[in-house]
């Protein structure tokens, strides 16, 4: 479509694709806050990408508008890094899941953050491996059965949030998706955030982890406290592997250059001694 | 009369063997000779053994030698480490230093010369390097001009004590080389045009930037790092991003994110690496975003002997990655070879819309070599944009005649799409359909066939009709190619045929060579026969075909090969 | 004569048609009849489409049917996705839920049924699978006694009420189903001793668990995770270790260690893994610790079709890791096959110290399968260590003539080594020198050759001199098979040869069959023929010889290839 | 050698190999520091598993004469938890280089320290890429001109210590590859403590870092003080990513499960109920 005609409302976001998600998942209120959020921003579809691993909620990028990347699983932020750094014009967002995202992306997930990328990432989360049928990942609660931890999984539940501060996140929050108003707030400032900007969505499976959960979370969210300073990254850290409640709202935010921001600086330096063809060729020529 | 020279000095790291090498390389170019130089360590990370080995000629050549003219040897323990690569001809002159006798065994003439002391004596005493550099050039008739202006360069930025050490110690060693000078055949040329001297690595990189590549990711990894140092600093310069990744999949990935978004992107390894993107590889090709993966051999397999060159990456990067996955592969012969093929590799992928790997080995991707800036000229196609028309109802992955789709890039109104690892209709919107498979496979695949028909990229050498057909690729075809011109000076008629294009190769003008010849002898330095094998794929060989196959880890000979072309024919 | 019904049920997710198959299944299984079922899915995750489709025969069975003689469809809207999939034969019966009549064009018996109302009505809201395997077992005559046992045991867990309820919808069925029963051809079959249902998946399983496997680690992945789950809650009962890591390189890098150490291990992976694997398999050829990659392919290339099968990861299977890297490839053509091929699998890892790659496929990974238990069994053999004589100045790569080399594993005094990615000696430190790479990289390749001689292992079908012989392999293998029987009734003599090894692929006995045969035919369902082009890399095919593929994501019927041997010979 | 006439001195550690290091090199400190912990905690060379990937640091296993792994480029975590899981009667080892552990190999260090296996994992932090010959790795202070950041490295260095403590490893510690006593004495404590155990050792790389700063370094190492409580993670952050000063000890020391001992948990449960052979195929069987 020509942007002159694009109204901006959350609607013309949509694809004309059917999501293939459970009735009930979570991530109907990922999409439907991100329509929003884009609309309220008024993001140009065509200037627009957003990239995805692989998952259930790395279906996301086919039912929004835009030019998107459903990619390969665990490797989102390489490539919107890349598309970023080589079009810095464009606004990118990541999305994926929880697998995605930290068991096999967490390499990747912890160099975008410390490099500080110009670009959102959103994070579905249901910890579980929803699309492979119901296993454990980084983020299913200890203990917890399921189809690949028969006797209990084994291992110790990652908070994403506390992860992506101390990968040097500039900018950290948390969401739950059943509350779409707060993730809309949120998903906006996230992508308008110089840096890295990590949003953990809570999105529920109600497939692998239960119809129930969906509701018990409701009553566990709560807003950040008015007086939390995001500036600080020990009272943000106090937000995280939270045990009865589930805080929602932007724990972490600070500026740094971002790596924008270093290439430019890279390109200036390198800049102040000419770069015609002849003077690359000069490199390998006997000047004497 | 084709004049032709090999030097080789050897010493341990402080004793300066490869930066003479690079002084002596640098020179001769200036004076318009054609030069190879090769440089060659021990296991030591830094301080072991180091050679450098400097080829040169007035006429054109296409391999590091066989045999060497002279050698400067300051240690013989050095040397031991490289007694099967540094073969002295049998009427090769020795330079060595004169505390240290040679070991038996070696048949040469020996020259002990004070190395250590004369230089200090000089003014020098880091310049033994420089008074071999003057044993040399008075020996041979090397331009010693030159050389001084060289040495002058070289050390430009030190004091004028430093500089003036050296020289005096580059002219104590003409002094010391004339007392040889008349035993030895001179090297009689005449002064040409300056030519530059460049590494295939360099070559890559520069033809990168020729080819309009403004974005490049990378992991360092030897024998490629070059590629990601050079561009690290130039393409800053014109306005270009240079990332270096946490490891391969992420470098590939940023390619691929770049490169999907409008801007032509590259990255380098070698095996390991190559090994790691085979994923990545797989979606450049399902979603048809161009990238360019240059891929720079080393002995494998695993982390096997990274500093040395084989041809054993070759079925890994025709057949990598699960699925039917269609890309195309493209071989470097030399360093303008590596040149011309990695801006082809960036023609191919922006116009076909697929990953394209440029296969280049250590052999030519770090040695230097003399090229004459005139032949760095090729041209370049730039990435077809959907026009307007075809933005109406955009479909990406339209099913074309020749298999390639309209490309819309981000910014772009209109050309909004999805791009997928998972199978999808025209849209781009996954399909699980068998008739959109085989469809969008067929698709895929047509694309191979356009490129085929136009590309096809080969050397061929020797006579239009041979006994003996020589198939080989890569670095190989240089060797071959020495070996040939000196095989058709005799009785034998030799041609050979090494296709730059390797998949898809060019069967037709691969059969009519076939045709064209009586014996068939394929040369390759794999040791499971990855070439043959692959050519048995796409082509029917003759019963009577003959495999020349070994490991690499040792430069390919001429003689090595004159000596299977007349074993092939006598058998 | 042999008896034989296909029948399908279609449905949305809540209909149960995937259970009904489960419960008609283990209820044949009991009587000891032969069944092969397979499943479809829609991309819906949960709720979408579904069908099972379940073959039943008095004979052995190798492939699912072409056509169904019986089809029940709750919702045609859900049938719809399966059309191509799902063909009734000519003189089928379908059965229809009567509130949605059936769509034009389709050419069956037509026979509406109340399937919802009368299954609520019979006490059982969601029975109307269960009502449905009452028609069916009365129109064709299926096992009731069994099928009610079966049913019980399903729902034995739940509510008495729950239980009667589908009882009841089950005998309504089968009064509705007596109607047409007059009008159908009839299932006469005699009981025999039961058999076991089990997929490819759990084949793979169950087999590591017999070969020793004590160690496995995996990354989930669609269509082999059913091998993980299974032993996730298996392994530790028997006192091995099943570990669910990160990502696939570490799942085959802890293989790899837990095999170093002293343990058969396994993992198991779909071609997105494997491809993430390929460095890994390198070192672990490299270094010569023996590892088992279980492979289920899908439709590719990259994402792909995760759901449907293919046989498309040949080629990266054989070749994918940089540099020459010997590993062992074995491929499954139904589910009994892959417990044979698993157990092999291991004991060629075990004896030749390399990676063994057991090639499977969605088809026969994720059908269930009748199968006598007396048929898994299967020798094994252990690791061989080291005696004291080779402890002796312990050379863990020592050069021998068959090229396996006495192994350590820690804990053994004496045998202590450094195994390595690099290049190395006998003793397995770092050596670059081409002597020593020639050396060792010939004896890891005559592990291939006496794996070779060892493991001759393929499928012949059909006459010992035939008119027209077929080549495939894996999954394909079975319904050649099938093809094979019944071409030979008529007047076409025709054979068929499958390797279970591919590398080493029994190039011999493949030269023999192709010498008893007059035209050649070699089937696949890869779009790229990458079973061709490995054929050709191993053998002269005759020019004649034609070749049938196609992408997977739907499977090779019978008459398809009829259909195929047939223009073959007519052309 | 059979183990009756093993004496357990450094000496006898040593392989006949010859370190192929540069003259000067940190790493030397690190293998003499092995040798010695190995021989004081008479660690029998045949139940012990030295593990590496690639780099200059990773070719130690090479110069201990017990088992040896040197295996790939960022690859030796998972290697190194295959073999201690499989065969728990062995005292694994995993060593390697910062771009070796936190760059290519980043994943699988989040992954075994939050799992916390039982191993030691000592790192050899020069701050720079070694054997590739220079390029700036994680650790490689932002600014610092190398051979692939020309115009100063543009990335975020990270702190190895503060990264191990926030993926939940249950003992980090740092040493000084200049001081053999407390490298050793590091050593020891980390190979004894239960689960995973985190050593950075800064390890100088004199080739592409420079001689003087081995001197540099020597000035600013300084002891833990005495009042540091290792239990607190909070206090042990403290002592992260410092300016002048390069602390050296037992940052963080806490006791959790191990992943053997979830596994023995797991493998309890799992044996309630039998698993004969005729048990794993009754699972297959029409049981009615
Ligand atoms: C290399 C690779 N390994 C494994 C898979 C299989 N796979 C697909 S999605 C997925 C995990 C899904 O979990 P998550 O990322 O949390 O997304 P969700 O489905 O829960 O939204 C896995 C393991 C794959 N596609 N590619
Ligand atoms: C997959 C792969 N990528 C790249 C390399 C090349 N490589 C070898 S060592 C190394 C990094 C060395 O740095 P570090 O791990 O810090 O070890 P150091 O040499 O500094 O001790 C790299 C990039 C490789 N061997 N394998
Ligand atoms: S499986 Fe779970 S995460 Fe996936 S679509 Fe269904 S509810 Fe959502
Ligand atoms: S390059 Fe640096 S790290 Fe490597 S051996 Fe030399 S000094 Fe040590
Ligand atoms: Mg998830
Ligand atoms: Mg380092």
């Amino acid at each position: 479509m020509s942007s002159c005609e694009f109204k901006f409302t959350p609607n013309e976001y949509k694809s004309d694709l059917k999501p293939v998600w459970c009735p009930g998942c979570g991530d109907f209120g990922v999409l439907n806050a991100l329509y929003k959020a884009l609309a309220d921003l008024k993001c140009n579809p065509q200037d627009t990408v957003v990239v995805s691993g692989i998952g259930c909620s790395s279906r996301l990028p086919g039912y929004v508008e835009t030019y998107g990347f459903n990619s390969l699983h665990g490797r989102a932020l390489p490539i919107a890094t890349g598309a970023k750094l080589a079009s810095p014009n464009l606004n990118v967002i990541a999305v994926g899941g929880d697998g995605d995202g930290i068991a096999i992306g967490g390499n990747h997930f912890m160099h975008a953050a410390r490099r500080n990328v110009d670009i959102a990432y959103i994070m579905m989360d249901n910890e579980i491996y929803g699309l492979t049928k119901g296993q454990a990942g980084p983020t299913t609660p200890t203990g917890d059965k399921t189809k690949s931890t028969m006797y209990g999984n084994p291992d110790a539940a990652i908070d994403p949030c506390a992860l992506a501060i101390s990968f040097g996140a500039t900018w950290v929050a948390r969401a739950f998706s059943g509350d779409i108003k707060g993730t809309v707030d949120l998903m906006k400032r996230a992508i308008q955030h110089r840096g890295f900007a990590f949003l953990n969505i809570i999105s529920p499976c109600v497939t692998w982890r239960g119809d129930d959960l969906f509701k018990e979370l409701r009553g566990k969210v709560k807003s950040l406290p008015h007086d939390h300073d995001p500036g600080s990254r020990r009272q943000a850290q106090n937000f995280t592997y939270e045990e009865e409640i589930v805080t929602t709202g932007v724990l972490y935010a600070v500026q740094h250059p971002t790596l924008l921001d270093e290439m430019g600086t890279i390109k200036a330096k390198a800049s102040t001694s000419s770069a015609t063809r002849s003077d690359i060729l000069k490199v390998f020529a006997p000047r004497f | 009369m084709t004049q032709e020279l090999t030097l080789s000095i050897v010493g341990s790291g402080g004793d300066g063997a490869v930066a003479a090498g690079d002084i002596l390389s640098m020179a001769c170019a200036r004076e318009g000779l054609n030069v190879i130089k090769t440089e060659a360590y021990g296991p030591q990370i830094r301080g072991g053994e180091s050679s450098a080995t400097v080829r040169i000629s007035t006429a054109p050549i296409y391999s590091q030698a066989d045999a060497l003219d002279a050698l400067v040897v300051f240690n013989w323990a050095d040397y031991a480490r490289f007694r099967n690569e540094l073969t002295p001809a049998p009427d090769a002159v020795v330079f060595y230093e004169e505390k240290d006798p040679p070991p038996a065994g070696l048949n040469a003439r020996f020259f002990p010369i004070a190395f250590a002391n004369a230089a200090r004596d000089a003014g020098a005493p880091n310049g033994k390097n420089v008074l071999a550099l003057g044993v040399l050039s008075a020996a041979f008739g090397l331009p010693q001009d030159a050389l001084r202006a060289a040495l002058r360069a070289r050390f430009g930025k030190k004091t004028a004590a430093v500089v003036e050490g050296n020289i005096k110690a580059f002219d104590r060693g003409i002094e010391i080389g004339n007392e040889v000078a008349g035993s030895v055949k001179k090297f009689a040329y005449e002064k040409k045009a300056p030519k530059l001297v460049m590494s295939g690595n360099e070559a890559s990189a520069v033809a990168a930037i020729d080819a309009g590549c403004r974005f490049f990711a990378g992991y360092p990894i030897t024998p490629s790092s070059e590629i990601l140092h050079f561009l690290s600093e130039w393409l800053p310069k014109i306005g270009g991003t240079c990332l270096q990744t946490e490891d391969e999949l992420a470098a590939l990935g940023a390619v691929v994110g770049a490169s999907f978004s409008g801007v032509k992107s590259m990255t380098a390894t070698s095996g390991p690496g190559l090994s790691l993107m085979a994923e990545m590889l797989g979606l450049s090709s399902m979603a048809e975003v161009p990238s360019v993966i240059v891929n720079v051999q080393r002995g494998g397999p695993s982390t096997g002997i990274p500093t040395k060159s084989e041809q054993s990456d070759l079925m890994h990067a025709l057949f990598a990655s699960h699925g039917d996955t269609p890309r195309a592969v493209i071989a470097c012969s030399d360093v303008e070879d590596t040149y011309h093929a990695t801006v082809d590799a960036f023609n191919i992928a922006e116009e076909f819309q697929m990953p394209v790997i440029v296969l280049s080995e250590q052999s030519i991707a770090q040695r230097r070599e003399t090229i004459s800036g005139d032949n760095l000229v090729h041209d370049v196609i730039d990435r077809q944009l959907a026009n307007p028309e075809e933005l109406k109802e955009f479909r990406r992955y339209r099913v074309t005649e020749n298999g390639v789709s309209p490309m819309s890039v981000p910014g772009m109104a209109g050309g909004e799409y999805q791009t997928n690892g998972l199978e999808h209709d025209e849209q781009g919107r996954p399909n699980s359909m068998f008739v959109t498979h085989e469809t969008m496979n067929a698709k895929r695949y047509r694309k191979l066939d356009a490129l085929a028909s136009k590309y096809r990229l080969f050397h061929r050498f020797g006579p239009e009709t041979a006994d003996l057909g020589i198939i080989c690729w890569g670095s190989t075809a240089g060797v071959v190619r020495e070996a040939v011109e000196r095989l058709n000076q005799g009785d034998l008629r030799v041609a050979a045929f090494a296709p730059r294009m390797i998949m898809p190769l060019p069967v037709a003008d691969l059969e009519k060579f076939i045709a064209s010849c009586g014996e068939l002898l394929v040369i390759e330095l794999s040791y499971s026969k990855q070439f043959y094998q692959y050519l048995r794929t796409q082509v029917d060989l003759p019963k009577k075909t003959r495999v020349y196959a070994r490991s690499g880890g040792k430069a390919l000979g001429v003689s090595e090969i004159i000596e299977q072309c007349v074993a092939e024919v006598l058998a």
